[in-house]
């Protein structure tokens, strides 16, 4: 007996369908059937993740899935959605899991807060008639001038990251996303002047060609690290805590691990590859400072090292340990970001919102006079041009783009990355469905959002009458806030709109 | 209640002049009053001043503060300050007159100090540093009193009303000085704040400005690393930090504080010689949050010479004019060629271009 | 000339192609009037075996077999394009035994019909490119 | 340079494309004893059943001769080639001269001898629109027709009149019809589908006509009103022959459709061709096999070295709505498939050598190009390939090379 009533319908217009047989064909949860006596499609509900795919190529617009209104018994406090939880909890004894970014009603401050612009005193500027610079340098910035005996500035610098416009990729594993999803990002970057972030899965050797617009992580479990590796990446990121899942580590199945991944990651194929929820070489931030140097040490001083934590309670301490660590760039990652697969509860209830922990991250690190010692990049759900003002005006320096990114590619939130099954080729090893996402559409897509999202920002600094994006890092007077708190406001380090 | 400076940011236009004799010779503050009078259109009657450089040639070796009290109470608190910290060689009212449009005037007082030794010796701080730190501890700490000009054989006057009235209020013909800068102020929404007037001035380093910096909030909370305390949250007070910052911490050289402040575009840089490519890349990365977007046009006097420059967009006007030694910049033609109506030269410096005119005798010590 | 091409890298097997040049050709505006309850005959068919999916089209040879063997002149290369002069087939299809690439078919009343690269239709992008989900199917200059 | 063309038809037409490919200007002078714009031959039994007509009959558009630049003598008959003075000479004791020549003369209905034959009134051939329309005219509701000949001209042309007249008879001397394109058991169902409308007497043949009546071998006796002959063609070589042009059963021609003399070129039914399934040369009377070796014939007197390509036995035709194609030779070794209507696929060792399909036609061209390319079967699916002519058969490089467009020839 199945306690659990499909959460989605499929509804077919039957008088719009004309039995191509496109959506059979395509869902690989097998919802859709031919049904040859009757010539005639048919579905079934309990299967469908409501992933879009049918409703996507159906020709004729002939499908579209419903939430359904099959409902319990009205309570605020026993929700369906609860109920539903502990079914199959008491069915499988297991942990819940989940996939993407946290979907839960916390708020979400890029939306209470609102942009300037300039009004008579000030011209806003035309990014249509004056150049608009969105370049960013990402690195330790030390202001200490040095000159030769004929007093010529030293230009040597810490190393740096070099970007057309303040937007990466998150990093995403090779193994939880698809080698055609990689080398999407992997040619979006190269394409873009931007980088892309290897995740914790290595490095296919395929993809080393793009090596100078890769970051590779080297996270818990030190999949596919070595000494090529390193030395191929442009920087390296050390991978602390990921925001949709603070504090444990991860699992990706076995069934994953297959040829190419196996190889990548250099664990045999089939085997589980478990991250662990810390660095066993990291038990506190001493530890973190000498893998730091480890690695600078092993790539002769020559590339950024990034020190990517999860935005929890703490944060603007760890982050200011983590600035006296020796790291060049700090990567905050926020409690709305995605992962492939987490279990449900700490990816809905662990971490606090990326924008909270930015403002004060940016803060102390100023209050402490060490925020030129590194670059902050943030992360956790960034999903436009105005999340990325608002995360720069913040004080932000760069943002990681990870879900946005994967949409821009097809994916449709529908959030099953952990079944492995993913209709839009991205989230799975199946072949046929890795060959689903075709890399030169998906590269040209995220090329147009990056381009489309640089125009808007473009637009908008030229609107505050900035012309160089640097003028707008910290420069929270830019911002103001709508129905906050006075502690929210204070915390956020911006203005109630109307003062 | 309308807030005053240092409660609430105030962008603001204006008109900004300047004249310099490059040999050093000494002339009246009348020439500076006539020529910002012209551009009365250009302020709004809430804010003028000067800055006079080479008019305490008896003092010289002294940093002369000029100081804004509320009241007696306060003048008396600072004054204990001040002698705690400094040696006071002399003390004065600043000699002003009546003038109708000028209104309630603070206190208004002149001192000539010199650091404390065993002070300094126990601060274990450079002389001028010592001196910076002791204005912002009066201006920050000391409610009512307010230290508008710490250089040496320079001045700062400044007060809510028209520039040429201001002149008139400081009687500033009747200084000499080799240079002189004047500012008319057009705030966009305040009544002005005698201390929010211009020049905005640390040390040596005077600021007029004529703009509104979209970069404001971004400069702040990065000069504010660096131990400046942004009190009155103007343009001109920010810009005159990053100034003092780059040239007197940084030591860089003002054509390399304008590759900072109004940097030249990427695509520029990019068809620069690989040497002034790297140096040009070098700074607008390492001092990217010091850069300046927005309309702005400053003239920055500093012990010998004055700096002139425009935002890279150039987005204000400004003109500078030769004539024999002497130097002009305004924001107005009609500035220089009424005290000047023959010219030896007279042009438009592109946006972003440091004009830097040095006393003869600082070129030639260089 | 540009030609419709076939990466069957990037086939799915999912013959919406088939569908769209069924519409295209169907002179019907709208999909489901020209489709619903009837037997499509696309110029375009996809081929599946095991996991090797991909459609093929007339290529537009150089030296078309199916031109030189048609025996009315039904069929003809014009600029390049072969197309159909549907008056003059009498349906012996001889041109099906011609073509290598099985790129011929007889319609639902006979006549022979092939692609021709929607020609004939409105829009620079024969319907079968422009509805690929893939871009498994191109027309481009080789 | 002047090019001459005797012949009007698919191998003439062939010809005039071939050296346009790659002349734009030289001369080109069409001579035809027809005096019709080049039209589709086979399309005459498709006339006598009228589902087309004069207007639509044209091989190629109407300014065809205008486009390709060439002269048209239309109604002329070439009677002489003089090999020395390089001309030819036509009925009207004029001459055209020539720098290359295409003898493109075609075939000629084959008439035997049969006693009483002169006797008969209304008689006729089937291979030109002349003929048609002279058989038209002798048709009536009432008329009993009597074919000579089962074979494709025989049967096409009774599949033309039959909706004309009161009946019709056929008489070959084969044990089956279409003898030299089907098998037994193809021609076996052929048979079964139009018995009902023809009658069809094998194994047989007229030994004399008395008047309008034919007594056969067997001892049957045939009243008729319209006879047709049908019992084969015989290439037109006599004027080739007359100037000293080496001749087997048709005219003798490499692989550039040259023949043994110098500038003068054959092609169409009046030659030979290598057929390479049965490696041997032989007369291969079909459209495409003609267009083909004018094609090549004239890129090569345009200059353009060219080699025919492969040629092989092909044939499709609709008869009484039944679609029979067929290709090659038919070997011993063979895949029957009796689902869908019925396919026999012919193989010698490696190699599929021919092909019989009746119904299930379609992509059949698919096992021609196996034939014509010597394809190796056991490099492909076969298995495959023997239940549906596919391309996905066909191994990774070979089906990459057809589709990414490194062979569209």
């Amino acid at each position: 007996m199945n306690y659990i009533y499909p959460e989605y319908e499929v509804v077919r217009n039957y008088a719009r369908c004309i039995v191509c047989r496109a959506c059979e064909n395509q869902c690989a949860n097998c919802v859709h059937r031919y049904i040859e006596s009757e010539n005639r499609m048919e579905s079934k509900d309990d299967d469908c993740v409501n992933c879009h795919r049918c409703v996507t190529i159906c020709p004729t617009r002939a499908l579209k899935i419903i939430k359904s209104d099959h409902t319990f018994r009205y309570n605020s406090n026993w929700t369906g959605k609860t109920i539903n939880e502990i079914f199959k909890q008491a069915e499988s004894g297991g942990v819940l899991l989940s996939s993407m970014g946290n979907p839960e009603n916390y708020p979400v401050y890029f939306d209470k807060i609102l942009i300037n612009a300039s009004q008579v005193t000030n011209p806003s500027i035309d990014p249509l008639r004056e150049p608009m610079e969105t370049r960013v340098f990402l690195g330790s910035k030390v202001h200490k001038i040095k000159r030769d005996s004929n007093g010529k500035i030293d230009t040597s610098t810490a190393p740096q990251l070099d970007l057309s416009v303040p937007i990466m990729f998150s990093a995403m594993s090779y193994g939880s996303i698809s080698y055609n999803a990689h080398e999407s990002l992997a040619k979006a970057a190269e394409k873009l002047g931007i980088y892309y972030n290897t995740g914790e899965g290595g490095l296919h050797e395929d993809f080393y060609k793009y090596s100078k617009n890769t970051i590779v992580q080297v996270a818990s479990g030190r999949f596919g690290v070595h000494k090529s590796y390193l030395d191929t990446a442009a920087a390296i990121e050390i991978k602390m805590g990921q925001g949709a899942k603070p504090g444990i580590g991860g699992h990706l199945p076995g069934a994953k691990i297959v040829g190419a991944v196996s190889r990548t990651r250099m664990i045999p194929e089939g085997s589980d590859a478990i991250s662990p929820a810390p660095h066993h070489d990291i038990y506190s931030i001493e530890d973190l400072r000498q893998l730091v140097f480890s690695l600078k040490e092993a790539t002769d001083y020559k590339k950024p090292v990034i020190v990517k934590i999860a935005a929890v309670h703490n944060v603007t301490a760890i982050a200011s340990g983590v600035a006296r660590s020796g790291a060049d760039i700090i990567a905050i990652d926020g409690f709305r970001g995605g992962t492939g697969a987490a279990p449900t509860k700490i990816r809905d209830n662990v971490g606090i919102p990326i924008e909270l922990a930015l403002a004060s991250v940016d803060k102390r690190l100023r209050d402490e006079g060490i925020r030129d010692r590194v670059s902050l990049i943030v992360g956790g759900s960034i999903r436009s041009s105005t999340d990325i003002i608002k995360a720069i005006a913040l004080g932000a320096d760069c943002v990681y783009i990870g879900s946005a990114a994967l949409i821009a590619m097809g994916c449709h939130l529908c959030r099953s990355c952990q079944s492995g099954k993913c209709n839009w080729g991205i989230a799975t090893q199946i072949p046929n469905l890795v060959k689903r996402l075709n890399p030169s559409i998906a590269y040209q897509r995220l090329v147009n959002l990056v381009t489309a999202w640089n125009h808007e920002m473009r637009e908008m600094l030229g609107g505050m009458g900035i012309n160089s994006i640097e003028s707008l890092k910290g420069n929270r007077l830019m911002l103001r806030g709508v129905g906050l708190t006075d502690k929210e406001l204070e915390i956020l380090g911006i203005f109630h709109a109307g003062e | 209640m309308l807030i005053k400076e240092g409660s609430i940011r105030i962008p603001s236009g204006c008109a900004v002049s300047a004249i310099i004799d490059r040999s050093k010779k000494r002339f009246s503050g009348e020439a500076i009053i006539r020529s910002i009078s012209v551009m009365h259109e250009r302020s709004n009657g809430l804010g003028g001043g000067f800055a006079a450089y080479g008019i305490y040639p008896e003092y010289k070796d002294y940093y002369a503060f000029h100081i804004f009290y509320e009241n007696a109470e306060v003048k008396k608190n600072c004054e204990l300050f001040l002698d705690d910290n400094f040696d006071i060689i002399n003390l004065s009212k600043i000699p002003t007159q009546k003038v109708s449009e000028i209104v309630d005037e603070p206190l208004i007082w002149r001192y000539f100090v010199i650091p404390h030794p065993t002070k300094l010796k126990a601060s274990q701080l450079d002389e001028r540093e010592f001196v910076v730190k002791a204005v912002f501890k009066i201006n920050t700490t000391i409610k009512g009193a307010y230290v508008f000009s710490s250089g040496k054989n320079m001045g700062v006057f400044k007060a809510v009303g028209f520039p040429e009235d201001v002149g008139r209020f400081y009687k500033l013909d009747e200084y000499e000085g080799h240079c002189f800068t004047a500012h008319g102020r057009y705030p966009t929404n305040t009544p002005g704040w005698w201390g929010g007037a211009h020049p905005f001035a640390l040390l040596d380093y005077s600021v007029i400005h004529n703009g509104e910096i979209s970069s404001y909030d971004a400069n702040r909370r990065s000069i504010e690393m660096y131990g400046y305390k942004c009190t009155l949250l103007t343009d001109t007070e920010v810009i005159t930090y990053i100034i003092d910052y780059l040239h007197r911490k940084m030591e860089l050289d003002f054509n390399e504080i304008a590759a900072v402040i109004a940097a030249p575009f990427w695509q520029t840089i990019a068809r620069m010689p690989e040497d002034e490519r790297k140096e040009h890349e070098y700074l607008r990365n390492v001092f990217s949050s010091l850069l300046i977007t927005g309309p702005f046009s400053i003239i920055v006097g500093f012990q010998d010479g004055v700096v002139a420059l425009n935002d890279r967009l150039k987005l204000r006007s400004m003109v500078v004019a030769e004539k024999d030694d002497l130097v002009y910049v305004a924001s107005e033609e009609s500035a220089i060629r009424i005290i000047e109506p023959t010219l030896d030269k007279i042009w438009y410096p592109k946006g972003g271009e440091a004009v830097i005119i040095k006393t003869k005798e600082e070129s030639k010590s260089k | 000339m540009k030609r419709v091409y076939v990466n069957e890298q990037w086939c799915l097997g999912c013959r919406l192609c088939e569908y769209y040049c069924a519409f295209a050709n169907s002179n019907e505006s709208d999909i489901v009037k020209a489709l619903k309850d009837k037997k499509i005959h696309s110029n375009i068919r996809v081929e599946t075996k095991g996991n090797i999916n991909f459609a093929v089209s007339c290529r537009h040879c150089e030296e078309p077999l199916c031109v030189k063997g048609c025996i009315t002149g039904a069929l003809q290369k014009k600029d390049g394009l072969i197309v159909v002069d549907k008056d003059r087939c009498i349906h012996c299809y001889t041109c099906i035994v011609c073509c290598p690439y099985g790129a011929v078919s007889p319609s639902a009343d006979g006549v022979i019909q092939k692609c021709e690269l929607c020609a004939k239709i409105s829009g620079n992008q024969p319907a079968c490119v422009k509805g690929c989900i893939n871009q498994a199917i191109v027309y481009e200059e080789r | 340079m002047k090019h001459v063309i005797i012949g009007n038809s698919a191998a003439a037409i062939g010809a005039v494309e071939g050296i346009r490919e790659i002349e734009k200007a030289s001369e080109i002078v069409l001579i035809s004893d027809e005096k019709h714009f080049t039209y589709s031959r086979p399309l005459i039994s498709y006339y006598l059943e009228g589902k087309t007509d004069r207007a639509h009959m044209h091989y190629r558009d109407y300014d065809f001769y205008e486009t390709n630049k060439c002269i048209p003598m239309l109604g002329v008959t070439a009677t002489k080639i003089d090999v020395k003075k390089k001309r030819v000479l036509t009925v009207d004791n004029s001459f055209v001269a020539y720098d290359k020549l295409l003898v493109a003369t075609g075939s000629k209905a084959f008439v035997p001898r049969i006693e009483g034959l002169d006797s008969v009134n209304e008689k006729y051939t089937f291979m030109n629109l002349d003929d048609a329309e002279s058989l038209l005219n002798a048709l009536r509701p009432t008329s009993r027709v009597l074919i000579l000949g089962a074979g494709l001209i025989g049967m096409k042309c009774a599949e033309g009149l039959y909706e004309h007249v009161s009946s019709v008879t056929i008489v070959d001397l084969a044990e089956r019809i279409l003898s030299s394109i089907l098998d037994a058991e193809s021609a076996q169902i052929i048979s079964e589908r139009i018995t009902s409308k023809l009658n069809i007497l094998l194994k047989t043949s007229v030994t004399r006509f008395v008047g309008n009546t034919a007594y056969l071998t067997n001892g049957a006796s045939i009243e008729f009103d319209v006879l047709v002959v049908a019992v084969g063609v015989r290439p037109n070589t006599a004027i080739f022959e007359d100037c000293g042009g080496k001749i087997a059963k048709g005219i003798i021609v490499n692989s550039k459709q040259e023949t043994n003399i110098k500038d003068i070129y054959a092609a169409g039914d009046v030659c030979e061709s290598y057929d390479m399934t049965i490696s041997q040369n032989r007369i291969l009377a079909l459209l495409p096999n003609a267009y083909m070796q004018g094609h090549t014939a004239g890129k090569n007197m345009a200059g353009c070295e060219t080699e025919m390509i492969a040629t092989l036995p092909m044939n499709a035709m609709g008869l009484f709505g039944t679609h029979i194609v067929t290709a090659g030779a038919y070997t011993e070794q063979k895949f029957i498939d009796r689902k869908n209507g019925y396919k026999s696929l012919f193989v010698d060792g490696d190699k599929l050598k021919g092909y019989i399909i009746i119904d299930g036609i379609e992509k059949a061209g698919i096992y021609t190009a196996l034939i014509r390319e010597s394809v190796a079967l056991s490099k492909e699916d076969f298995e495959l390939i023997r239940v549906s002519p596919t391309l996905a058969a066909f191994s990774d490089a070979y089906r990459k090379g057809v589709l990414s467009g490194s062979k569209n020839k």
